[in-house]
């Protein structure tokens, strides 16, 4: 074993995937669980880049995933937070406990 | 310990541990700073990765951008004040018990996988390669990319535009403090 | 001969010489090395601003046909070391409603985003901390932390100015940050580095200058980095009569200093983007080469601090559609402009 | 190369000792006497009532929202402007349409009047 290898980076990126697992689950405010999808999206992105610099070095398509996920996160965080937006403004609220009126 | 795993482990320390504090912070203005500070340490990971393009877009769209979206909806919308009400739901149990469960399937199969090392050299330069690869091989994502950024935009603009949305009336005021109407009486 | 470079390297070689005779290895000779480049750096730093400050408020003086500041040392030379040392006497209040936490590192965040820009400014030939590859990137992106500190300082103060004022800031510096990008773009077409020692050196000469070439980038950076560090006509953020003094109103003494501190700093720094940038850098005839940066840098910041007695502040609106109504479709006729020149006049 | 970037987290770590080394310099030397009127909120001599952490006015959110979505553009125009001398006319017109997609957007934006402040 010598320094730091692939393995140490997606044993980060799964930490770090989970802890926003668990915060999304258990998080209730609605702004709380795009945070901690974002943290999912991080720990992605820790693996493709991580792929990249290990695997397919010379190729570096990781990174170029890596940056479209990026791109992906952003557009997803600002339509979920337009949506967060509307919801409070409708509802008093943003408990996504309570955001249950798409069901009937 | 050289100096690359050393910068890791600080590194690694200190996204878990914001990112331990982003979940379970009640306050969510502070889950906020500590997400900025999980995403900088990702961002200092891409450096070590040899991806330091990749990590000044992090700071850029993350920091600067998406995380200073969470702020502005966290101001829009959360009466902070309420720190009393609890912040997470009942299934703290559960969660913690699928995410630590999940976590320890993902970091056995990854020990027990042999991953493909490759010791090609990593192209030199900064973001001139990845731009090379955007315009060539992944031209149409690349297009891709700007038709999900207009279809975000106008997203973004149809749902927080104002006149779409219905005007409730007002919260009443919050009554002054018996301090404040002494001194105004 | 006044050339700094020589002193830097034999500074460097002493400090390798010290360290190995300590004893440690090679990690450590460069650790110490860049510790004391960014003391230099802080210092530095300091100095400019202290300069910056008694300047600017000679040349407002100038420009209403007063003296300003007189008492202090030779045309109050020593006047903001005198303001200073009075700064740094004030109590520190920390109001008793507000988030102590965000509170105490608002400051903080805003100062060290402010000085880390330092690390890849080439102030001279040899005088460039480290040749970041991604330079001018780095730059933009280390300086968005501006705007996450000056939203902890509004949300933190608990008060209703600190925090229109915070969100006003975020959103005209976040508003302005997209030309001033694209511009840059514009110049990254031509130079096809970022980074900012080689921008420096692809401009040897004189009709070698971006600016020739990017006349329209360099009005638009112009006019987008006066916004970025919030100066009249862009200052609605902390427009006194308005605001209070926005989203400082809630912090004293010290800690007030570091918000200013990062204000004139990042003056400085848009100022010296602008000379690696458009004017050629540290390079020029005859007079040593971090000379030639200090004077075109300081000629860039007395042009904002010529728009600041010039131009009457704008409003909120104003301020808004001017960004995004005027200089982003702009900026984006700049590239396209900037595109279609390269590929007819390519050699 | 990626040691050109522990100079950054030096200047990171001295950026932040400098200021916490001059906050206790301040501490030692400042007077600290506060009392309740002192520790209130400045509201320009008014007592304050109400907190200021209330709901905040939309406006400054699309405009967030907009940038949000330019930033990513400009992120991605970088590595197109380094690689676009080498590549020629495809590159251009390549980006043209990019950049017409979301120049496409910016007019939506601007006429549905969001780009208006009132």
């Amino acid at each position: 074993m010598e320094g730091i290898g692939l393995t140490h980076y997606l044993t980060l990126s799964a930490v770090v995937f989970c802890i926003g697992v668990f915060g999304m689950l258990t998080r209730r405010n609605a702004v709380g669980v795009l945070m901690s999808i974002e943290l999912m999206f991080n720990a992605v992105n820790i693996t493709l880049v991580a792929f990249a610099r290990y695997v397919t070095p010379a190729t570096i398509t990781g990174q170029v995933v890596a940056i479209f996920t990026i791109a992906v996160a952003a557009a997803e965080a600002t339509v979920a937070l337009a949506i967060v937006l509307l919801i409070y403004q409708h509802h008093r609220g943003i408990d996504v406990d309570r955001i249950n009126f798409m069901k009937w | 310990m050289d100096t690359i795993s050393l910068a890791f482990y600080a590194l690694a320390f200190l996204i878990i541990a914001a990112a331990i504090f982003v979940v379970t912070s009640k306050n969510i203005f502070h889950s906020a700073i500590y997400l900025i500070l999980a995403l900088f340490g990702v961002a200092g990971i891409y450096v070590l990765l040899q991806a330091p393009f990749l990590a000044a877009a992090q700071v850029l769209i993350y920091v600067g951008a998406v995380s200073m979206l969470m702020i502005f909806a966290i101001m829009l919308t959360a009466r902070i004040a309420d720190q009393t009400i609890r912040h997470t739901n009942e299934q703290v149990p559960t969660g913690l018990l699928v995410s630590l469960g999940l976590l320890a399937v993902i970091v056995y199969s990854l020990w027990q996988t042999p991953f493909a090392i490759s010791s090609d050299p990593m192209p030199e330069g900064a973001g001139g390669t990845l731009g090379k690869l955007l315009l060539t091989q992944f031209a149409l994502p690349f297009e891709i990319v700007s038709v999900l950024l207009l279809g975000a935009l106008i997203g973004a603009v149809v749902i927080a535009k104002k006149d779409s949305v219905r005007r409730e009336p007002e919260a009443p005021m919050t009554p002054l403090p018996k301090s404040a109407e002494k001194v105004a009486g | 001969m006044l050339e700094l470079d020589k002193l830097v390297k034999l500074v460097g070689d002493g400090i390798e010489a010290v360290v190995t005779a300590l004893g440690l290895g090679p990690t450590w000779v460069t650790l110490v090395q860049l510790i004391v480049a960014a003391l230099v750096v802080v210092v530095f730093a300091a100095l400019v601003v202290l300069f910056l400050v008694w300047w600017e408020r000679k040349v407002s003086a100038r420009f209403q046909m007063r003296l300003g500041p007189m008492r202090v040392g030779w045309h109050g030379t020593i006047q903001t070391i005198a303001d200073a040392l009075k700064l740094l006497q004030k109590e520190l209040i920390t109001p008793a409603n507000v988030d102590r936490g965000i509170y105490f590192w608002a400051p903080v965040v805003t100062f060290v985003a402010a000085m880390a820009v330092y690390v890849t400014v080439p102030f001279g030939k040899g005088l460039i901390v480290r040749d970041l590859n991604i330079g001018i990137l780095y730059i933009l992106s280390i300086t968005t932390f501006t705007v996450i500190g000056l939203l902890m300082a509004g949300w933190s103060s608990n008060n209703k100015y600190a925090l229109l004022g915070g969100f006003r800031s975020a959103a005209q510096v976040v508003s302005y940050e997209v030309p001033m990008a694209l511009a840059i773009v514009a110049v990254v077409m031509l130079t096809q580095t970022l980074s900012m020692g080689e921008i420096v050196s692809q401009q040897a000469k004189f009709y070698q200058w971006y600016i020739w070439r990017q006349p329209l980038g360099f009005l638009i950076y112009l006019v987008a980095a006066t916004a970025e560090c919030n100066r009249t006509p862009f200052d609605l953020p902390e427009a006194d009569s308005e605001l209070v003094a926005g989203f400082v109103t809630e912090y004293s003494g010290m800690k007030f200093a570091m918000f200013f501190l990062a204000e004139f700093l990042n003056m400085f720094t848009v100022a010296a983007i602008a000379t690696t940038l458009f004017f050629g850098g540290w390079n020029g005839p005859f007079l040593p080469s971090w000379m030639w940066f200090l004077i075109k840098t300081l000629a860039g910041v007395f042009v904002l601090m010529w728009f600041r007695w010039t131009y009457p502040r704008l409003r909120v609106d104003q301020l808004m559609s001017f960004a995004w109504k005027f200089l982003l479709p702009l900026a984006f006729i700049n590239i396209v402009l900037t595109g279609l020149g390269i590929y007819i006049f390519r050699p | 190369m990626v040691s050109d970037f522990a100079a950054v987290a030096v200047f990171l770590g001295l950026g932040v000792g400098f200021v916490l080394i001059t906050f206790l310099l301040a501490k030692l030397v400042s007077p600290s006497a506060p009392n309740a009127i002192k520790n209130s909120t400045y509201e320009c001599g008014e007592t304050p009532f109400g907190s200021a952490w209330i709901q905040f006015n939309v406006r400054f959110y699309i405009f967030a929202l907009i940038f949000v979505v330019f930033d990513v553009e400009a992120v991605f125009l970088f590595p197109w402007a380094i690689a676009y001398r080498s590549l020629g006319l495809f590159a251009f017109v390549e980006m043209l349409v990019f950049i017409a997609i979301l120049i496409f957007g910016l007019l939506y934006a601007w006429r549905k009047g969001v780009l208006k402040w009132y």
